[in-house]
Formats: C-alpha cells, structure tokens, sequence
C-alpha cells in the first residue's frame, strides 16, 4: 500500500470525500434555512462541494483502473475507506455551528486550491482552477456572516464565539500530514500543507478580529484521523443515510 | 370622488381588457389586490413548502448526478419562493406577513405537498406529474394581467419545464431499469396520479372565486379545462414508459378527441385541503421550526446592517 | 394477494414490524435517559418489544416457507413492505413525546394481546400469553408517567399535553381495519380490532383524568396507512440506519 | 481525644487486616473514605459513560439476535452505574453531587471510553478485551475492605464476564466469516488492543495513591501486575481467533512463562487522560446534555412526589 500510485489515489480519495462528506452535510439543510437568501446560499456551496467531489472520484476511479466510477466510490465503500477531513463530517448543528465548520474549511480550502492549481498533474490544475473560483466565494460568504453574528446581537456573539471554540480542535489536520501525504509531499506530488498553516492563521484571526471573536488555537485538541480512515462516530450515520440506496439496490442505473 | 373612482375602476378593467400590464404604482381594486396577494403568498409558500418532500430524498439520492440535479432543483424552487415573495411585497405585505400566515395556518399552499415522498420513485413522479401540473396551471399565468407577477412567472415556467423534463428522464430510467425500478416506478405513479388530478382544484361547478379572476385576466382557463389537458398531455407519457394508469374507467374518447377519466376522490381532496393529510402538520412544523429558530440569524444579520449604517454616518460626521 | 395464507402473512408481519420499529425507537434513547432509571426502564420495554418481534417474524417466516430468517425479514425488506403502525415510526422527541406515544401503545397493545392469547393458532396465543405480562408492565409505567408528568410541574403538565395532543393523530389506525385484516375479521382469524377502540378510549381517559389531561378525541385527523405499507417519511430514515448493516454485508452470519 | 482518634484508627485498620468488612457506620478515615468516594464515583460514572460507545451501534446491530444482546448488555452497564452509584451514596455523596463533577470535567471516568466505535467489529472487540480487562481489575474488588463496594462488585463481576464472553463470541463469528468480516475483526482489535492495554494505568513507577490503596485493601495488585495477567490471558485468545496481535515485539518467554511485549505510547496515554481523545467533549456532552434536557422530568417527578405525600397527610388530618 504504501507505493507512490496507492499514494496518489489515496489523495484524490481524499480530496473527493472531503467535499462529498461536506457537500451531504450541507445539503441536509435543505428547506430548513433561517432564512431563503441562506438557504438557497447554503445549497449552492454543497452544490459546487458534489460537483468538485464529482472530478476528483472520475480522476481517482480513471488511477485505480479497475473500471469503477464515481458512484462506485462515492456510494459503495466502507468506514474505515473514507479519508475526509473530521472537520467536514461533524454535525451540522445551529446555523452558526455550520457557518463556524465552513469558515475554517473556506479559509484551508482557498490556500489549498491555490496550491492544487500549479499542479504538473493538469487534470488536478483543472479541476483547483475551477473550484478555487468557488471556494473564494464561499470564503467570502462565510467569513461575511463570521462577522455578522460576531458583531451582531449579543445572543448570536456568545453563539459563535461558542461555534468558532468548538470547531478549533478539527482543523489542526488539514496541516498534519499522514505518512502517506508525507511521501506525496516529499515527491512533490502533492502541496505542503505544513506550509499552509500560518496563512490560514493569520487570515482566521484577521476575519475573527472584525468578528470580536477571539480563539486561542494552542487549546486545540488536535484531533487527527479522518485522512487515515479513522473517523468520528458521525460518519457511520452519514453513511448509512447516503449509501443506503446503492447498498439495497446494488448494480443498477439511476 | 364617487364619479373619479368609477372612472379609475373603468380605466383599471379597460387597461386589463386590452392586455395592458397593471405595474405595482398603477392605481388598482382593492379587492384586485386582495386576490393577488392571497394568491401570490399561496403560490410563494407552496414553492417553500414544495421544498420539503423533495429535499427528504436529497441525502439519500441513489448516484451524485441524481443528487446534484435534485438539489439544484430543490433550491430552483426556493429561488422561485423568493421571486413570489417579492411580486407579493410590491402590493404591499411583507414577506415576514406572509410568512406569518403561513405558520399560523391562515394561509394555505398547494396540498400536493402533504403527501409523502416514500420511495425514490417519487423525485421522478413529483417533478413529472406535480411539476407537469403546475406548469399547466402556471404557463398562463405568464400572461396575468399584474406585471410583476406575470414577469416572475416568466422566469419560472422556463425552470420549471426544464424540471419536470428531468422528472420525467429519471422516471424513464427506473421504468427500464430493474424489475425492483419497475415496481418502484408504477408504486410512485399509483399515489401520485389521484392527488396530481386534484391539483387543478374543485370541479368548475364547485369553485369559487373564478369568475372575477377571470375577468381580471389572473386566471384564463378554468380547472376542468386545465385538468382535462394534463390528462390528455399525460396519459401518452406514461404509455410510453410502460407504466399503468391507476383509473380502470380511464378511456379514450375518439370523438372528442379526449380521454375520459373516472370519479377523483372529493372526500380525500377536502379532507388534505382541510388539514388532515398524512403531512399538514409535518410541514409547517418544519418551516415554523426553522423560521423560529433562525430568528437570532436574522436578528443578528439586522443589527449588524445597523450598527455598520450608523459607523458609516459617524464617519460622515467626523 | 388476497387469499387467506397472504393476509395471514400481512398480519403476521404487521404485528412484527408494530413491535420492531417501536422497539428500535425506544432503543435511540439508550444512554440518553432523563434518569438513569428511566434509561434502564425504556431499555427494558425495547427489549421486551424486539423479543415480541423475533417470535412473530419466526412464524411468518414459517407461514411463508421460502425458508427465509427473522433477520431476512426485519432487515431486507423495503418501506412499502413494512407494516407497522405509523405511531410506532414517529420520532422519539423529548421525554414526555416518548411516554405519550407509548402509553397510547401499551394501552392498546394489552387490549389487543388480551384477545390474541384467545387465538385458536396455539403459537401465536403463547407468544401473545407471554407478551402480554409484558405490555401489562408497560402500560402500567407509561401510565404512571402519563400521571407523574400530567400531575408535576407546570412545565411538564403542559409539555405532556401537547405530546399527548400531538400523538392523537396516529391512534386511530389500531381500530380501523384495512381491506385485509376485514377479511381475517370476517373469518375470525384475528380479533376484532373495531370493538377495542371503547375500552382503549375508557382507559387511556381516565389515566388522562388522573392526569389533569385532556383530549377531544374527535378532532384526530385519524392518519391510516402503515398496515398498508403507506408510512410517514420518517420510516425510511429508520430503515436506512436499522438496515444498513445487512444491505452493506450480505449473506454472512453475524 | 487524640488517643481516641489513634484507637479508633488502629481498630480500623485492624479490621482490614483481618479482612472484616467496612459498612457504612464503622468509623473510617477521612481519607479513606474520600479515596473510595472518589474510585467508586469513577467506577460509576465509567460505566454510565461507557453505554455510550456500544449504544451507537444498537440501532445498526446486523441481527435481531445481536441487537438485544448488545441492548441488554448496554442496559446491563446502566444497571451498574446505580449499583455503584448507591455505594457512593453510603459515603455520603448524592447522586446529583457526583454527576455534577462528571459533567464540569472534575471526576474522571475510564479513558478507554473516549475512543470511537466505528465499526460492528468494535462491539466484539470492546466486549472481550475491554470488558475482559475490567474484570481483571474488578475481581480483586469483590473482596475490597468496603462492604458496599465489595457487594456491588460481586454483582457486576458476574454480569461482566457473561459480556465479555458474548464479545468474544462475536468476534469468533466475525473471524470465521467472510473475507470482510475477518479484515473487520482484525482492524478492530489492532485499534482496541493498545488503549486496552492502557486501561490498567501508569506504570506502577508512575503510579500514586497505590500504597495507601494497597493498605486500605481496596487495590490488591499493581498496574503492571494486572496488565501481564491480561496479556497473558489474551494473546492466547486471539491466536485462537486466528487475530494477529498488533505488537512486533510480543513474544513468549518460556523461562518467566509470560508474554513480553512492546512499549506503550504513554504519550497518547497521558493526552486522552487529559481529555484530548477522540470523543473526551462528545461523550461528555451528551452525558450533560441527557442530564439537563431530563431536569423538567426529574422535577416533575419530585413534584407529583410532594403533592402525593401531601394529599396523604391531608387525608390523615380530616
């Protein structure tokens, strides 16, 4: 398992099942917005997330060559297969727990997109050219109501403040790489996340500044796994709900 | 004065009866108003409630492509909720309003949405039957005589054709699928067919509130007429999927060049319309509980707007 | 469909799927009791309930001879196969939502074990003997909680009577037959279910009494379907979770 | 005065040299008594915090068979929470007083439970190692110097080993299954096995409190001592099962007859002990959120109670 092709695959399953996982996340929201404009806002992002999860799983099922498609991998593996980052497979809570989970996310996922685009690998370049133009806005959403409910009411500042605190302990492993990301990252496969870290610092607190919210990063429990298939137990639910289709009416067309 | 609004009211019906758009400054009927707004904020909550028996399958969508095509329709639909709210704030009521009537149960939406999506079929039956219906109901209204209600129904119909063309596709993959798609398919189809029917209303014997509409031009064909052209529109659809028409004494009638179709269940009709559906209360408990509870968003997005407005004057000032 | 052998299976398998489904909503609260008493309690009653289960599955597997298990017929069979009660799928809500559906089950569950260990089936009259000191236990404790918390404060006096409002709704589908079980009626191969309905209304009423509760049980929108396969949306989710274990792993032994 | 507090301190401890039960009325040192509330009240709030991680799987349980044991054993653990719970009441803790300290983070509980189950597997593997190694730390206590705590072991012991032998049944299925369900069986003892190990706590170089512990006959062997015999035990097990043990180093060392094994990551240890672990603010959370959203129903409990015995009194007086 541990040659530079597993690697790569390993990678965009990685990438593919981050966006997945929070594109199902956010799509639970559906229909239960606080308000329209959210919503349909809210419906957009997991919209660009499951197109962006789309490419990747083309790309990793075209790698693996075993003649399997996106479905295959999106819909029939297991637990322990999945490689998202925790972060995105965390409960969607209040309306500002989700803005809080998505913050972070937007922040790494800009940084990361803006590396993924100078990749040799064009299709990869394609695919972070295109989403980075997304993910930009997404950012832009999500700190904007960062702001809003930190310099809002006083009820919606203890609420995110609350969010942003609980959400610290899921982002130290979007910059701790795995052994195999080392390898990746060793072989200039892949972008060194290591690197990415105090940008995203620096980028957080000048948004939670704005916001009157304030984190201290050292407290976080740094919790790690996701990219090695160990999960929350959060996952198993969104799995059972996602895949429960392909798994009761297996090898046919939708 | 007596003789200024008869004049008013006879300019009103004559701009009206020459197809001249009535624009929200325009002077208009109170009771012209009234009816726009009762049925705008009806059409706007039904887009808002439609949402959800449709976003109950979004998590479980069988393949990516069935889940991003149903979750851009489903937020389509709440894009069209919020063109409808707006047609309805140009007369004067304001979306918290309507929304307000929505939760108290005052006002009413399309009781289509109080019957439950089981199985995945129903994606396929809903956006080819409930959309197809609505479409029938909603092309004229393209035409209706208010500007901005016809201009958002512009927009609208062209979403909603590119729907249920999308229903109907993922029906025609479930009716040449599987044996187990063949079943879900004609299960989805046999609880859908009866209710669809009574999207179109009360027998035109039964229905009030027609006449005027018709005279203002906001309704142009009656509900057995539009009823009567789904039927015939549909029933070759579902042939050619292969699918059976749940109505023993449905037939073709060579003469009249339509079908004839059997008795729709009146009892079922006013019993949903009256609250009593599998879904009524489901339905406006979700959209209670998510307006209640995104109260402090609002409030919060409110006070940030004012705190930002008053920084911006102080700047001014200083 | 509608020779005697099937509506005897469709009864078999509707009083299966009643205790099954309950069984497992009840299951969701364990570890989440609002005492550790009442945990234990609620456990109980699941247990008892999923007991009741296997025993019916056993014999409809029976009946239906294509040698299939308990387990092929709680785990791999679709929602509109499902028979249960729809008041048995409705989510578990708070504590006080929990009792009154409950209570509003047991009282009927006893009324109806009462006439079903009369039954001429020597098999199903033992399983209905057996379930019925069970149900008898169960009835008497949601009762007593019915009255604790209709009695109590007034916060749980009036939480209790919404839920006791809002489960009316799905009561009336214990008493009204469906095409089927008229046919088992007439051939007295099952009780008949429309002369229970008085004793219920006398009992759950003077509970209800004890209480300081009321209902007008006329205004019920009298939600029927589930013996016909026609449920609520919330089924689907609890087959998603409860199945997906052996859709994912077919054909093994657990 | 201080004569007497020496004889009574001598008498005690006489006592538990002899090995004659402590009871709740006995005289006892401060100490003592705040070293069993503190173990006992641990004890209890491990097994309530410990349903957690096998409740998660209940509702996904693969057979109608398993379900209910798994529930029944979950149930079970809840069952000894009151035991314990009881205990620690004789001391003079309420219930209410020690689940305060759980939920603010100040009584610990076993870490083993802050790591997730993420696969059925887990069910064997916590009920065969997890519960096996409790019992290698809960048997010794059957014959602890405190007659509550000793009593209610004695119950738990007996329920303990019947759910480590279903555990260990399960994972005999699993390991004689399929492909999959073998790789599954595998993967979840290579995750369990570790942390399983840790159970029995710091090295006993490391380890305070166990002299006094010792002398007070509540503890009876040492950390290392305990974790051998597991080991010991175990490996055996798992051989049988056909598991490979996830430790290069193990081996078998005929001169001493114990197993050797390799180091544990003490860091991890430490860091899941001071509540960085995987599920340390999840099961705390839920455990809090379960207490308060219950408080209305506690109170209206207490409530019905005081209107009860009030009405009975009244009846007394006419």
């Amino acid at each position: 398992m541990e040659n530079t092709e597993n690697n790569q695959l390993n990678y965009l399953l990685h990438l593919a099942d981050t966006s997945m996982i929070l594109g199902q996340r956010l799509s639970e929201w559906c229909g239960k917005g606080p308000v329209l404009e959210q919503d349909i806002a809210l419906s957009n992002i997991a919209l660009d997330l499951l197109g962006e999860a789309s490419h990747y799983y083309e790309l990793a099922a075209n790698l693996q060559g075993e003649g399997k498609t996106e479905d295959d991998l999106a819909f029939l593996r297991n637990e322990r297969d999945f490689k998202n980052l925790l972060i995105t497979e965390r409960p969607n809570g209040h309306f500002g727990d989700t803005i809080a989970r998505q913050f972070y996310f937007d922040i790494y996922h800009v940084l990361l997109l803006n590396e993924l685009k100078k990749s040799s690998n064009s299709e990869t370049a394609a695919i972070a050219e295109k989403s980075l133009k997304e993910a930009t806005y997404h950012a832009k959403w999500s700190s904007e109501w960062v702001i809003r409910l930190g310099d809002g009411t006083e009820e919606s500042h203890d609420k995110i403040q609350k969010s942003i605190l609980d959400f610290v302990d899921y982002t130290d492993e979007m910059f701790i790489p795995t052994n195999w990301e080392k390898a990746l990252i060793a072989s200039g496969e892949m972008p060194d996340i290591t690197t990415l870290k105090d940008k995203w610092t620096t980028r957080v607190n000048q948004v939670l500044e704005e916001a009157t919210l304030t984190v201290d990063f050292s407290k976080s429990r740094k919790l790690i796994g996701g990219k090695d298939g160990k999960h929350t137990e959060a996952l198993g639910y969104i799995l059972a709900e996602m895949q429960y289709m392909q798994r009761t009416y297996p090898n046919m067309e939708w | 004065m007596e003789t200024t609004e008869i004049n008013l009211e006879q300019h009103f019906q004559n701009k009206i009866d020459n197809e001249i758009r009535i624009e929200p400054k325009d002077w208009m009927p109170e009771a012209y108003r009234k009816t726009l707004i009762r049925q705008i904020s009806q059409h706007a909550h039904s887009e808002i409630v439609g949402m959800l028996p449709e976003a109950n399958w979004i998590t479980r969508a069988p393949s990516l492509k069935r889940k991003k095509i149903l979750l851009a329709k489903v937020q389509d639909e709440g894009g069209h909720g919020l063109y409808l709210y707006c047609a309805a704030e140009t007369l004067g009521v304001t979306r918290d309003e309507t929304l307000r009537d929505l939760h108290s149960g005052k006002a009413k939406y399309s009781s289509i949405f109080n019957y439950p999506t089981l199985t995945w079929a129903d994606m396929g039956a809903v956006g080819w039957l409930v959309d197809g219906a609505a479409i029938l109901n909603q092309v004229p209204l393209c035409r209706a005589s208010y500007g901005p209600y016809a201009r958002a129904m512009v927009r609208i119909c062209k979403e909603e054709s590119f729907h249920q063309r999308q229903g109907y596709e993922l029906m025609m993959k479930l009716a040449q699928g599987s044996p187990e798609q063949k079943e879900m398919a004609q299960d989805a189809f046999n609880r859908w067919w009866w209710p669809t029917l009574m999207m179109f209303g009360p027998r035109d014997a039964e229905s009030g509130n027609t006449e005027a509409s018709m005279n203002w031009r906001i309704k142009r064909f009656s509900n057995d007429e539009l009823r009567q052209r789904f039927v015939d529109m549909t029933v070759p659809q579902a042939e050619y999927l292969g699918l059976t028409i749940p109505d023993p004494e449905l037939k073709f009638n060579e003469e009249t060049g339509h079908y004839e179709f059997g008795e729709i269940d009146w009892e079922e009709f006013w019993n949903v319309v009256k609250g009593n559906g599998m879904c009524n209360k489901e339905r406006i408990d979700v959209r209670r509980t998510a307006f209640d509870e995104g109260a402090w968003v609002r409030d919060a997005a409110t006070a940030y707007h004012e705190k930002r407005k008053q920084k911006e004057q102080q700047k001014k000032i200083s």
